[in-house]
Order: structure tokens, then C-alpha cells, then sequence
């Protein structure tokens, strides 16, 4: 029996880059085959090509022995071909019920049939365990997780042959997770072939049995996912082997840099305490909505705040984010495309806009001195470009972080506030990124650079168990006590996250 | 002729009108801003105080839009005045408004420009320069100036007016006759004066090798003017513009300009304002009132006939 | 008023709709109780509508655009345009037949005057719709071969070879283009930018830079106001309530409103206009859809500009000026959004009449032409400021 | 043609930037071969730059506007506005003073009347940034309080009174809107199609509906062409090259370019215009940027409407109708994307020559005004699709 899916010698080329140079991909039904690789490997590409969103410059593809060639993805939805995208893609003004059926919808003549259009929505929504979404609500008014469930509820709405899954997971709730993985298990016993791209090695072993890995646009192996060491599939991406995920080096706690009292935004977080000292790395831990985003939005002066106290050094109340800056505190936003990055900008430009102020004597700002102010951060962070004059959205998502990240260091900030710092970041990246937080709250006597306080946000437990010192959860909007890193487990901090266990009563 | 008997036999309006029993009257000119129809309105205002009538003043707020000054009309024929003074951007345009206005017991008057029907059955008198003639007189002056075999030029105003375009089909007539070489007479020059001297400067070769040059409004003439003080070229070249501005003749005066084809817009407003006043008191009107058109030159522009005109 | 948040969605949106509706109720109300006497009679009720009509049916089409994500700021010269050339074909068809042929097929001239005209309007619209999705070269390519073409007849050479020219010439300029293999979208700020000058060029070029006075058809009737006597008997009698201009916005209204909300190329005007990439991933084929759409709005504004040749008996070709605003402004007061998405066509039917009730108003208050330009201003950005706080109360 | 590849970044951005020149160089060599005699001379470029004066320079404002991610529609009207003041204050000081004073106080008087002109264009800008930036409240205000205190004033209150009146009611609503707490902000589109209305009637009715005629001033003598002959001499006397108009023109752009380029607000506004969370994520304050941002473009348009005015040495209300086209379509001609962060100084520069030069050019050739126009629009189309093109190959 042929396999449900044969690529063979695909090419692709993104005007001047070559993203795929020849990749082999075979996908059986019945099974879910993981497809990993690093930022900018070409997953995405490779898939958008098998949607038929892309059109390959070479190689060859076959459905079920058939010769497959989409010229468009309804194309390729029409061959059975369901795919979710790694960025959300809904119209946020049509209602859920519409978005389930975009494109494919039930018509009678021009005209669309309303209730057969609900009837299937509700089907899709119930089919992955989800069946109170609201059906006539604007996608748009969904918190992003629900959205990425009507997206998968629009893949399984209409039946396909294969499904592809994009890094799903990467804004859902562990529970959701889990239901996820339920339905991708019941799917692949109707015989789907389905393909699971994600960063995450842990969920590649969970849910996977088969794996590809790519590296630069070319297949660097495949293997069975369940017995293949970890370390293999890591270095078959990296090319090399990536020894110390989470490295530490021994911290010395300073003076208390930013103190919070009670704080509470308008809608989230309802109470936030928390001390920050000088060299330490605090985590905060908590499910998807529990409003550790707006808690940082609302330090760094995004957010108003209802009630409660800031206290940076000796500043105290709210203050503008520009006002922040000045005062050496600095945040990576979560959503690098919408929020953190401009990205017709250069790279220099990206990381001096903090602090444009000082570049030259005379206070010009000239592209030069931009150049020169961004370049050593370049060359200490790695990043992967041509020339600090390039665009950051030429970038892959690991370099667009580390430019991010480099902002912070341009502003000489003490506060670093990273919201989801590894969010959709291969594994290479992931290591030097955290390389670099603990270089960070280290500090180097040598070169003369203090310690920082670092304050990080991630859904990524075993990163926050490497990285920090202490640990707090948020749940609900409340954050509870910042404890040690040695008193928490992952099981502890998934309980005390998800409400179950009651937090010991403060004093 | 004599004023048809059934529009003496509408009863006089006004039953509606607001303000204490004050008669009310609406003026529609093309545009409510430019000098022209602002003089007009003075005149109007003149007969208003002179009569105790109130005179209201509304229009499109662009010249030559059709469907802008039809819908003024539109909404006056049902807003109670007593009368309504219209002057047409378009002969055909606004016959029918005119027509329906007529037969719903509103009398209407014409001024400055024509429109299809017959004066004293569709509306009661029409009160204009004759354009054509007008253009004559300036073209004719300017062939006199510049003499057979002269370079002459022609400025036109906007595509599909019509009033202007009669001008200047009058003044190329009498270039033609006169045995004019007619060197450009083809340049639309807009609906302002800064359009009208951008084109005038972009023609300034063809324009240096003229003779005399005729502008058919006072937009064209004004943007013309500057153009030509702008290459030191004023006083050079013979001039007949149209219409008085200031600007304009205060040219004349210093002999930048040769001669002004002026109407009698003050007059043409008063006589529009008593003529309709003279019918709704139930006394016959003219059918035709054809208002003066004068040439002002540097030598009559102080004479007590010219020099109101000229204000 | 913000829509009360626990109201189910259905309702909540509904009263949403309703947003611009009641500002037209509240800038009516306000007329009326200033001028009662002369303002809310059915006499000017119908000139209140028949002033809508023709800035109304463009509206239709520029609702369809904005919604897609789009913009048409060529609306005013197309209607131009359409005026010009509905005025020529009937003037031709006039001098072409015998007098007495041209009287008795009054009917059918004006039908083929109207259709060329709309006909042209449709071409127009899919010039637009190809620049937009990419495809620049194939409307050169069309260009290039009509330009050959004619400068080729012009020069003496015979129609029946000038024409096979301009075909092969255009078809091998659009073959090339097709080998370039590559759509360069253009923003349709840009291209109906471009067209409003094109537009408006052609226009008055067509008319020879006059007015065409064509002879007077059944066409100049269909906005003359019913000549029906205003009575109670009229209430049976609808055809003769408003001009039939007025049923033919309002049908089309109706007509539209159903096509953006029952049918999948309505469906998927949103969906393009709220997240393009989305679209295209879902398999809708975003480019034919744009296609269909523009040619759909130019339909409509030809409509709109065969009712305005009918309105002014005159084929203008200045008429018209900066309507685009005009059509843009009711459709942004009725609610939809210029960032795509978002819009109904009652929305921007009450739009459009508010704005010629704030017309009619301030003439029958005798308010000065300048104010009333002031007073539209403030409530056009008055309209999207309560439009954006009632919204922000609901979500 | 697109930039190669392979050279290195700074040389390739360079070309970019030397596109729209090279498209005005194509435009000018095409005419210079077509009527070498009259098109290329030095009295003809003294025309050009001299037409392209008032749009230039109100085009470098828009250009801000453009590059931070909005739209300016109230342009032409505010040229209006600003023209006409101009000649009300110049009418007014010359009626108060006696004649011998103003003759010799010509210089104080114009630059009073400039600086009121500009001021007024400022305080509008400053209006239109509040609205933006979700503070229609302010606006309002400031509106409500200003009618009070006149309707005071005119009902016979004393000045002295009705000024502290209209103080008090400004500044109570202004505070209310303060308690709201709540700031809504608009598209620049709406709060520019509503400025396009209002500005242009306050125009209307402060000319009192026609054309206003001040007494002559040095300040008409900014947009005359130097009285000095042309002749070889000339090259060591750049004074007398062109107008003074141009060269406020050519120093404005210099220094708009060099605000955009080498100053802390001036890369904001293309954080702004890029990513406008990610600008007030790096503490940006981008409602104080967006603020300044349309007061300077507003100053520019009302240094502008100086010009138009001593252009037409009347203050015309109905003048620069439709220039707020001209101003973006310089602006993306010259490469500017009106979905904001990309644009420049030069390109725009370019551009607005290149729509003078056609123009110019069009009328040299004897082309029709109605043909121009289809050229113009033809050009604008082609020249962003040229500039799409390059880019493309460059990317
Ligand atoms: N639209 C585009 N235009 C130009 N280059 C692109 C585009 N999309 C992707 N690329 C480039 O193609 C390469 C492959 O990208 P792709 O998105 O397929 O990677 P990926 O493996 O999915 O990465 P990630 O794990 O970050 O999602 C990268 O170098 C990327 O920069
Ligand atoms: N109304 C909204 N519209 C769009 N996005 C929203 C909205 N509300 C919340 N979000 C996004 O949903 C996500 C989850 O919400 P929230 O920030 O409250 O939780 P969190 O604890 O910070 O979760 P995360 O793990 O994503 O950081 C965030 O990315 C947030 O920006
Ligand atoms: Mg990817
Ligand atoms: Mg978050």
C-alpha cells in the first residue's frame, strides 16, 4: 500500500532565500509524524506547499499513489488536505459558525444555507470536546486560545485525509492540550494521517510515532519518535548536540530593585506581591489567561492600574512606559509580529528605538551611529544577519527574540520583564537565550556589567524550573507567593496554577 | 409681448411665508462665492431693504454643478417663499424644476442665464446679459487693438458652461471676422484662479508671441493677469478680461489690462428682485430684461455710467 | 448608548444596526421641531429621497468595497463618465434614425442608452478589479491594443482590419504579461486614485469638453417626481409615492443587503475584507472574488450615473466632483470600517440619507451653505465617534 | 530596474531612494526631446518649481502624516483657510492704520498676516492630532466654548465678560471629558474628511462667500519670479534663481529631511507608522508624537496656504480644491506606502516635480487638458507599480 503522502525533491525559493533545497517527506495513514526543526527550517514552507497556499519550484508530491499538485489551497482542501496554520488565521468579524465553514461553505445556488452551516459547527465544536463555544459570536471577540480551538474545529469540520497542526499548542491551556491530544488519537484511528509540528520534544514523544527532521531546507533523518533519544532528534535539527538546555551559574542577590504591593490592573490581575532583587531570576508560572501578561503590561506602564503600588527603587506609582525605560526597566513583549517587533524596520532600528537619545554628542540620531550603538549586541547575541541595516522581519523567529532581547540591552536596562521569551523558538535558540538570561542576572565583573533582575513569564515548565530562583503562580488573576525554585515541582506548580490545591495562607 | 395671463392669475405667494408676514424671496445663483454673484446678491439686497422683503441666498458651492443647484432649487419649490429668482448653471437642466415650480403656484424669475421654456408661461421674465454679445464686444475690441493679422489668444473657462462658452464662442467669432491668427484657443483654464495661471505660465511662449489676448471670466482673467505680472509681461501684450474684481481694476487703472467686458450684476439683482415683486403685486413684467454689458477702458472707467460697474 | 452586554448576540447586534438609523431619526426630529411648517411633509420627503438616490446606489457599491478592505475614490468621476456617455448614445441614436422612428422606440433607446452606459461602468470596474489583484498589464495590454487600434482606423486604415489589429496587438501584450508570471498588487487607494483623474479625462474628452444635450427620453422621467397628486388614495398606489429613481435605490438596496448577507460571494466579502490571508488560506479565491467585486460596485455607480444623467437631462462631464467623499461618508456613518470587515447596507442607507437630511435641513432653516458644510463635517466625525463609544460599551 | 542583490545594503537603498528621480528624469527627458525649444529652458524650470512651491511644501506634511501611518484630507481646505485669513488680516491692518503707516510697515504687516495664517493651520493641525489621538472631547470643548463666548459676544455682552465666559465653559467640558477617562480614537481618515468640510466652510463664511482682496504687500512678492535677467552672472547670485517661494520650499524640504532623518520625533514617526504597538511598547509617547506630528504637517500646509496665497494675491476661499490628492499622490509617487513606516523626503520632492512636470510638460506639447488628466493618472499607477516592481526584485 502506498503511503497516504509522498514529497520528494520539493524546492522552494522566497526571492532572494532558498527555504526548502530538496526535502523527502513520507507520511503513512494511521500515524502521527512529527515534522522538527529549527526556526526557519522550512516546516512551515514545506506544509504551506502541501496546502497548496505555496507552489513548489521543483519536486514532486503524491496522495495515495496519485500524482498531487495544488494550485491553490482549495486545492487542496478539496484533495482532503486540512491544515492549521502556525499564525492564527480567522476572520475575527465573521461569526465562529462562518469561520468553521470559510471557504467551503453549503450552498444552494449562490445563496449559503444558514442552518446547515450552524448544524456543522456544532458538530466540529463537540467533536473536540468544546461544545459551549458561542456559535454566533465574532471570532474576534474569542481569547486567542478559543481561537486556535475553532480553528482546529474548522480542520476535523470538514473531512480530509490529512491534517496538519502547525506548533498548536503553543497558546493552549495544558487541559486543553490534553483534549487536543485526545482527538488527535481518536483521528488517527479513523486512519488520518496526520502531521504534528512542534517545538516541543516532550509532546513529539507524547503524541508522535513517526518523526522527520529538517535542518536548513533539507531532511537531516527521520525515525521511529517513541524509541529515537532525545538527544538524536536534537542534534539531527541543530546539527550539533546541544549539551546544557538550562545552564546556571551561581547568583549573588542584591538590593531589591522593584517592589509590588497588591497590585491590580482594570479587569487582570486582581492582586499581584512580588519582590525583585538585583540578580536573581524570578518565574511566574500560570495557565493561559491567568493574566500574567497584563500584570507585566501593567508594570511596564501599558495598562492602567486600578489599586496597589509599584515601587521602582525608590520610585513609586504609575508611570508612562517611556518613564520606565528611564528608570532601567524593560519588557519583551509575547507577540513579536503584533506587538514587539516593527518589522519593515532594520535591526538597528528595532534596538536603539528605546534609546535614541545619547547616539551622537550632538543628539542626532543618524543611521550610522544607530549602526554602530546596535552592532556589538549583534555580535553578543549572535544574531544571524547580513548587516544590522537589515529588516527584522527577514529574520527567523529566533533571531527576531534575541533582537528583542537585544533592545533591552541597547536601553542598559535592570529590569528585564520577558513575557514568553521562548514562545515558538527552536531549541538552539531556546539554549542561547537562556545562556544569555543567566549571563544576565550574573552579571560580569570583568567587563563591568552589574547584575539585572530578571522577571520571566513562561507556560514552559521545565524552562522556568532551569532558569529561576524563585517561582510565583498566578491563578485567576491572583499571584500567589514567589517561593524558591527547590520547593516547587512541576506537578505542585500545575496544581496550584490550575486553582486545585489551595496556596498556604498568607500572613 | 406681454406677460402670459395665467401667471398673473396665480394667486400672489407669500400665504406660507415665515417672519411676521414678511414676503420672502430665495436668490439662486450658480455659486454662492465669487465676486459676480456676490454683487448680484447686493443688488437683490438692495431691493430686499428698498421693498421690506426678506431675500434668502442659496446655491450650489461650486460652479457649474447642475445636480447640486437643481437640488437647491428642489428644495425651495416646497419651502413656502413667496418667489424664487434662479439663475440656471444649465438651460436644460433645471427646465423641468423650473416648469414644476411654476405649475405648483411658485413664480419664478430668470437671471444672468437662459433656460429652455417660454418667458411668461414657464417662469415670468428672464433678466440676463446676452453673453454671445458680450463675447463680441470684447473680441471686436480687441481686434480693433491689435488690428487684421494680429496673434490673438483665447482663454476659456470650464468644460460644459454655458454662459462662458457663449463668450467665447462670441470673441472667437470676432477674431475670425476680423482676421485674427488665432494662436491657441482651445485651453481650459479651471475653476480658479490659481488653476488659470498655472496654465497661463505652463502657455508663457505662446502667450509672449500674442498680441492680445481675451479671458472669458474673471477666474481666467485674474489668473491670467498674475501670470503675465509674474514675466513682467502686463501692459505688454493687449488684454480684455471679464468681469470686475478688485484686482482687476485696479490692472486697468495702472494699464496692465486694456479694457474689461463689465455686466451690471447690482443692477441685474435689483431688477431681478422688483421685477418679481412688480408680479406678485399683480402688475405685467417684461418678459426679457436684458441688463447692459459695457466695456470699461483705462479712459471711461471714471465716467459716472462705467465706474459702478466697475465696484 | 451602549447595547446592554447581557442581551443575547442576536439582539445586541440588531440594535447595534440600528445606531445610525436613530441618528437619522434624532437629526430628522430636530428639523421637524425647527421647521414644522415646511420640513416633514410628504413633498419633501420625496425630495429628501430623491436627493439620496444617486449618491445612495454608489453607496451600495462603495459599502461592497470598503467591506472587502477596499476603497473607490473613483466614484465621482465614473458617474461622469456614465452621464457623458448615455447622453452621446442618445443623441446618436436620435440623429441616426428618422425622427419619427427615434419617438416611437423612445423606450429602447433609452434601455440601450442605459445599458452601454452601465455596461461601460462594468469595464471600468473590472480595470479596477485587475489593477487591484495584480494583474497591471493586462489592462495596458487592453490599452495598448484599443490605442493601436484606433490610431490605426484614425490613419484611414478600414475597421474591419483595424480592429483584428487591436485584438492580436492586446492579445500578445496580455500573453507576455501572463509569461511574466507575476501579480504586483496595487492598493486601491492607489489605482481609483489614478482613475479618478483617467476617469474624469475620458470623460470630458468623450463630451468634447462640453455638455451633451441629448433629445429628451423616457430616461429623463425616472427622476422627475411622480405626477400623481399627493392624497390618501396614493397609499394604494406605491409606484407613485416616490420617483422611480427612489424604488430603484431602494431595490437595489434590498437587493445588495441580500447578496452581502445570504450569498457566499457576500460571505466572503467580509471574510477578505476582515482577514485577507485567512481568506486565501481558507480556498477562497481571493482574486476572482475581487474582481467580481469591483466590476459589481461600477455596475452600481453606473447605475448611479445613469440616474444622474436622468436627474440633470445633461451629459456633464464635470459633474459629480468629490461624490467619492460623499460615498465614503455614508458608508463610514452607517458603521462600516475603512480597516475592512465591517459594514451593512442599511447602515450606510441611513447614512446616506442623514446626509442629505442634513442638507435638505439647513437649506429649510435657511442655514448659509458655508455652515452647512461646517455642520456635515462635525457630524461626520461625530457619527464615528458615538458609532466607536456605543461599540466599545457592547464589547 | 530592479537594485541588484548583491550590492551591498547602503548603495542598494540609495537606489531605491533615486527612483522616483529617475522617473522625473525619464519624464523631463521626454518632453525636453519633444519641444527641446521651449521645454528645457531655464524660464520654463523656474515655472515648474515655482507650481510645484505650494503642493511641494504641503506635501512634506503630508509626507509625515503619511510615513506615520495616516491620511491628511483637509489639506486643499486648509490652504483655503489659511489664504483667506491671510487677506482678511492684511485688509484689516492696512483699513485700520493710516495709508502712510502700511506703506511703511508693508514688511510688519505681511509678516503678521503670515504668522496669524500658520498659527490658525497650526491651531487646526493641533485640533485634528486631539481627535486622533481619541480626544474629540477636547475638541468639542474648546468648540463649545469659543460659540458660547460669541454667541455672548454678539448678543451684546462685553468682550471683557464673554472671553472668561467662554474660558469657563471650555475649560468645564474640557474637564468633563478629562473624567471620562476614556479616549476614542479615530481613523485620521474621518476626523480629515470631517476637517475637509468644516475648514473649507469656515473658509466660506470668514471670506464672507467671496474672494477676498487685500492691499498689496511684500508678501505677494514671494511667489514673483526674480526680477533679475537671466543671464550668465546669475550662477554667483542664487538668490535670484528662483522665487523666494522656491526656495522656502527647497529649505523646508531640506529640513523636514533632516527631522525625519537625524531626529528623535522624527524616527518615532516611522516606529509609529511601522508598528505602532511596538512604538509605544519602547516608550514612545505616541499620542504626544501623533499630536506634535499633525501640528507640524498642519503648520507646513498653512505655510502653504501663504504661498497659494501670494500665488493668486487673493484670498480665495474656493481656492486648492482637490490638493490633498496632489499631496498623497507626490507622497506615493515618491515611494511612500500609505500603510505606513516607509517614505522620504526626496521621493516626495520628486514627485511633486514629477506631477508639475507633466502638467507643465502636457501643456507645452498642446496636449488637451482632458488628456492630461488620463496621462496623469496613467503616471501615478505606473510609477507605484514601477516602484513595486524594484522592490520586489530588491526584497
Ligand atoms: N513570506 C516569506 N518571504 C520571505 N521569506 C520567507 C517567508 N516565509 C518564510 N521565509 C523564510 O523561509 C525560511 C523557512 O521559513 P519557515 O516559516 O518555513 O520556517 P519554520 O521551519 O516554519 O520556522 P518556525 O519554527 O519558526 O515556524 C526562513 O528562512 C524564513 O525566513
Ligand atoms: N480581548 C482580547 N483580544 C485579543 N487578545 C486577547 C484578548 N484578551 C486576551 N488576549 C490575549 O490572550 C492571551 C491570554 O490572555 P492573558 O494575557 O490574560 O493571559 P496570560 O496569563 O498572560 O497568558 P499567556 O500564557 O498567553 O501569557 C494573551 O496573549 C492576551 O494578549
Ligand atoms: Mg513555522
Ligand atoms: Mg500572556
Amino acid at each position: 500500500m502506498p503511503p497516504r503522502l509522498a514529497m520528494s525533491g520539493v524546492r522552494h525559493r522566497y526571492g532572494a532565500t532558498q527555504a526548502l533545497s530538496g526535502v523527502d517527506l513520507e507520511v503513512r495513514s494511521g500515524e502521527v509524524h512529527a515534522l522538527v526543526g529549527e526556526n526557519g527550517a522550512g516546516k512551515s514552507t514545506l506544509m504551506k506547499i502541501l496546502s497548496g497556499a505555496l507552489i513548489p519550484d521543483a519536486g514532486s508530491m503524491q496522495l495515495d499513489g496519485e500524482p498531487y499538485r495544488p494550485q491553490t489551497p482549495a486545492d487542496g482542501r478539496a484533495a482532503g488536505v486540512a491544515m492549521i496554520y502556525q499564525e492564527l488565521s480567522l476572520a475575527p468579524d465573521l461569526s465562529v459558525a462562518e469561520n468553521i465553514s470559510l471557504g467551503v461553505e453549503p450552498t444552494r445556488g449562490p445563496f449559503v444555507r444558514r442552518h446547515e452551516l450552524r448544524e456543522r459547527a456544532r458538530a466540529a465544536l463537540a467533536e473536540i470536546g468544546r461544545p459551549e463555544l458561542p456559535l454566533d459570536l465574532p471570532a474576534g471577540r474569542l481569547s486567542v486560545a478559543e481561537q486556535q480551538l475553532v480553528e482546529i474545529a474548522r480542520s476535523v469540520a470538514t473531512g480530509c485525509r490529512i491534517l496538519v497542526l502547525d506548533e498548536p499548542t503553543s497558546t493552549l491551556s495544558q487541559q486543553d492540550v490534553e483534549r487536543l491530544f485526545t482527538l488527535i488519537r481518536r483521528l488517527r484511528e479513523r486512519g488520518l494521517a496526520i502531521v504534528y509540528i512542534s517545538h516541543f520534544l516532550e509532546e513529539v514523544k507524547a503524541i508522535c510515532d513517526r518523526f522527520t527532521a529538517l535542518r536548513d531546507g533539507q531532511t537531516t533523518g527521520s525515525g521511529d519518535a517513541k524509541s529515537t533519544p532525545a538527544d538524536r532528534i536534537v542534534a539531527m535539527m541543530v546539527g550539533r548536540a546541544v549539551d546544557d538546555l538550562y545552564p546556571r551559574t551561581p547568583r549573588t542577590c542584591g538590593e531589591t530593585v522593584l517592589s509590588i504591593r497588591d497590585l491590580a490592573g482594570v479587569a487582570k490581575p486582581e492582586s499581584a506581591t512580588l519582590d525583585l532583587r538585583r540578580g536573581e531570576v524570578v518565574g511566574i508560572a500560570g495557565i493561559i489567561g491567568a493574566g500574567r501578561t497584563e500584570l507585566l503590561r501593567a508594570l511596564m506602564g501599558l495598562d492602567p492600574v486600578a489599586r496597589g503600588t509599584v515601587r521602582v527603587a525608590t520610585l513609586e506609582g504609575w508611570q508612562s512606559p517611556s518613564a520606565r525605560w528611564r528608570q532601567g526597566m524593560g519588557l519583551v513583549s509575547e507577540d513579536r509580529k503584533r506587538e514587539g517587533l516593527a518589522l519593515e524596520l532594520t535591526i538597528a532600528e528595532n534596538i536603539t528605538l528605546p534609546k535614541l537619545s545619547g547616539l551622537t554628542p550632538r543628539g542626532w540620531v543618524t543611521p550610522a551611529a544607530q549602526d554602530r550603538a546596535s552592532q556589538p549586541l549583534v555580535e553578543r547575541l549572535g544574531i544571524k544577519c547580513r548587516s544590522p541595516r537589515q529588516p527584522v522581519g527577514a529574520l527567523s523567529g529566533g533571531n527576531q527574540q534575541k533582537v528583542a532581547i537585544a533592545r533591552l540591552l541597547h536601553a542598559d536596562v535592570d529590569m528585564l520583564l520577558l513575557d514568553e521569551p521562548t514562545r515558538g523558538i527552536d531549541v538552539g535558540s531556546k539554549a542561547e537565550i537562556c545562556r544569555l538570561i543567566n549571563e544576565l542576572a550574573v552579571g560580569d565583573s570583568v567587563a563591568g556589567r552589574a547584575p539585572k533582575a530578571v522577571l520571566i513569564v513562561s507556560s514552559y515548565l521545565p524552562e522556568l524550573l532551569g532558569l529561576c530562583d524563585r517561582i510565583a503562580v498566578m491563578c485567576r488573576g491572583r499571584l500567589g507567593d514567589a517561593r524558591p525554585v527547590e520547593a516547587w515541582s512541576e506537578h505542585e506548580i500545575m496544581l496550584a496554577a490550575t486553582g486545585a490545591k489551595t496556596e498556604p495562607a498568607r500572613t | 409681448s406681454k406677460p402670459a395671463a395665467s401667471v398673473d392669475a396665480q394667486p400672489a405667494g407669500g400665504a406660507v411665508a415665515p417672519a411676521a408676514g414678511k414676503r420672502t424671496i430665495v436668490m439662486i445663483p450658480k455659486a454662492t462665492q465669487s465676486a459676480f454673484w456676490n454683487t448680484v446678491r447686493r443688488g437683490g439686497e438692495k431691493a430686499a431693504q428698498e421693498f421690506d422683503i426678506e431675500l434668502l441666498w442659496k446655491g450650489p458651492s461650486r460652479e457649474n454643478d447642475r445636480a447640486g443647484q437643481k437640488q437647491v432649487v428642489q428644495q425651495f419649490t416646497n419651502a413656502g417663499v413667496a418667489g424664487m429668482l434662479l439663475a440656471p448653471t444649465d438651460s436644460r437642466a433645471l427646465a423641468a424644476e423650473v416648469r414644476s415650480a411654476t405649475a405648483k403656484g411658485l413664480p419664478v424669475l430668470i437671471f444672468d442665464s437662459a433656460v429652455e421654456g417660454e418667458a411668461g408661461k414657464d417662469y415670468i421674465s428672464f433678466v440676463a446679459t446676452d453673453n454671445t454679445a458680450a463675447g463680441r464686444l470684447g473680441g471686436k475690441h480687441l481686434m480693433d487693438l491689435v488690428g487684421k493679422g494680429g496673434k490673438t489668444i483665447l482663454f476659456r473657462h470650464m468644460e460644459g458652461h454655458e454662459s462662458t462658452t457663449k463668450r467665447e464662442d462670441g470673441a472667437l467669432e470676432e477674431m475670425k471676422t476680423g482676421g485674427a491668427e488665432i494662436l491657441s484657443h482651445d485651453r481650459y483654464t479651471g475653476d480658479s484662479a490659481a488653476a488659470a495661471q498655472e496654465t497661463a505660465l505652463n502657455m508663457i511662449d505662446v502667450i509672449r508671441e500674442a498680441d492680445g489676448i481675451f479671458a472669458s471670466n474673471q477666474t481666467a482673467s485674474e489668473g491670467l493677469l498674475l501670470a503675465l505680472r509674474k514675466r513682467n509681461l502686463a501692459g505688454k501684450i493687449k488684454f480684455i478680461a471679464f468681469d470686475a474684481s478688485p484686482l482687476l481694476v485696479e490692472a486697468l487703472r495702472n494699464g496692465e489690462i486694456d479694457a474689461i467686458v463689465v455686466q451690471d450684476p447690482v443692477n441685474m439683482g435689483y431688477q431681478s428682485v422688483k421685477l418679481m415683486l412688480d408680479h406678485l403685486d399683480g402688475k405685467p413684467v417684461d418678459p426679457l430684461v436684458v441688463t447692459d454689458v459695457k466695456l470699461a477702458t483705462k479712459a471711461n472707467m471714471d465716467d459716472p455710467a462705467i465706474k459702478p460697474l466697475l465696484e | 448608548m451602549p447595547a446592554d452586554p447581557r442581551l443575547p448576540t442576536r439582539i445586541r447586534s440588531l440594535l447595534d444596526q440600528l445606531g445610525p438609523l436613530l441618528a437619522l431619526l434624532g437629526v430628522w426630529s430636530l428639523f421637524a421641531a425647527l421647521r414644522w411648517d415646511i420640513f416633514p411633509t410628504w413633498e419633501n420627503t420625496q425630495s429628501i429621497l430623491l436627493q439620496t438616490a444617486v449618491i445612495g446606489v454608489a453607496a451600495l457599491g462603495g459599502t461592497m468595497v470598503i467591506i472587502s478592505g477596499g476603497i473607490d475614490l473613483s466614484v465621482g468621476s465614473l458617474i461622469a463618465l456614465v452621464s457623458v456617455t448615455v447622453a452621446l448614445v442618445l443623441r446618436g441614436l436620435a440623429s441616426g434614425g428618422d425622427s419619427s422612428a427615434a419617438d416611437a422606440s423612445g423606450y429602447g433607446d433609452a434601455a440601450l442608452a442605459a445599458v452601454i452606459g452601465v455596461g461601460l461602468a462594468g469595464l471600468c470596474g473590472l480595470s479596477i478589479g485587475t489593477m487591484v489583484i495584480g494583474r497591471v498589464g493586462r489592462v495596458a495590454a487592453f490599452i495598448a491594443g484599443s490605442l493601436v487600434g484606433y490610431i490605426a482606423w484614425r490613419s484611414g486604415l478600414d475597421y474591419r482590419a483595424a480592429l483584428p489589429l487591436a485584438a492580436v496587438i492586446a492579445a500578445a501584450a496580455w500573453w507576455g504579461e501572463g509569461k511574466l508570471n507575476s501579480s504586483i498588487p496595487l492598493s486601491p487607494f492607489i489605482v481609483t486614485l489614478g482613475m479618478w483623474g483617467a476617469l474624469r479625462g475620458a470623460a470630458k474628452g468623450l463630451a468634447d469638453n462640453s455638455a451633451v444635450y441629448p433629445p429628451a427620453t423616457p430616461l429623463n422621467s425616472l427622476m422627475r417626481f411622480p405626477s400623481a397628486p399627493i392624497e390618501a388614495s396614493l397609499i394604494l398606489r406605491p409606484q407613485y409615492w416616490w420617483s422611480p429613481g427612489v424604488w430603484i435605490f431602494l431595490a437595489l438596496a434590498c437587493f445588495i443587503a441580500g447578496v452581502l448577507r445570504y450569498t457566499q460571494f457576500g460571505r466572503h466579502i467580509y471574510a477578505i475584507g476582515s482577514n485577507e490571508q485567512t481568506a486565501r488560506l481558507c480556498g477562497i479565491h481571493v482574486e476572482r472574488v475581487k474582481l467580481k467585486l469591483y466590476a459589481c460596485a461600477a455596475l452600481l455607480t453606473g447605475i448611479a450615473g445613469v440616474l444622474q444623467f436622468s436627474f440633470v437631462e445633461v451629459g456633464d462631464p464635470t459633474t459629480g466632483a468629490s461624490y467619492e467623499l460623499g460615498v465614503i461618508a455614508a458608508a463610514v456613518i452607517g458603521g462600516a470600517s475603512l480597516s475592512g470587515g465591517v459594514g451593512t447596507i442599511l447602515g450606510t442607507v441611513a447614512g446616506a440619507l442623514l446626509m442629505s437630511t442634513i442638507n435638505n435641513g439647513c437649506t429649510k432653516i435657511g442655514l448659509e451653505v458655508w455652515m452647512q458644510e461646517i455642520v456635515t463635517g462635525a457630524i461626520i466625525v461625530a457619527a464615528v465617534t458615538l458609532d466607536k463609544l456605543r461599540h466599545r460599551g457592547a464589547g
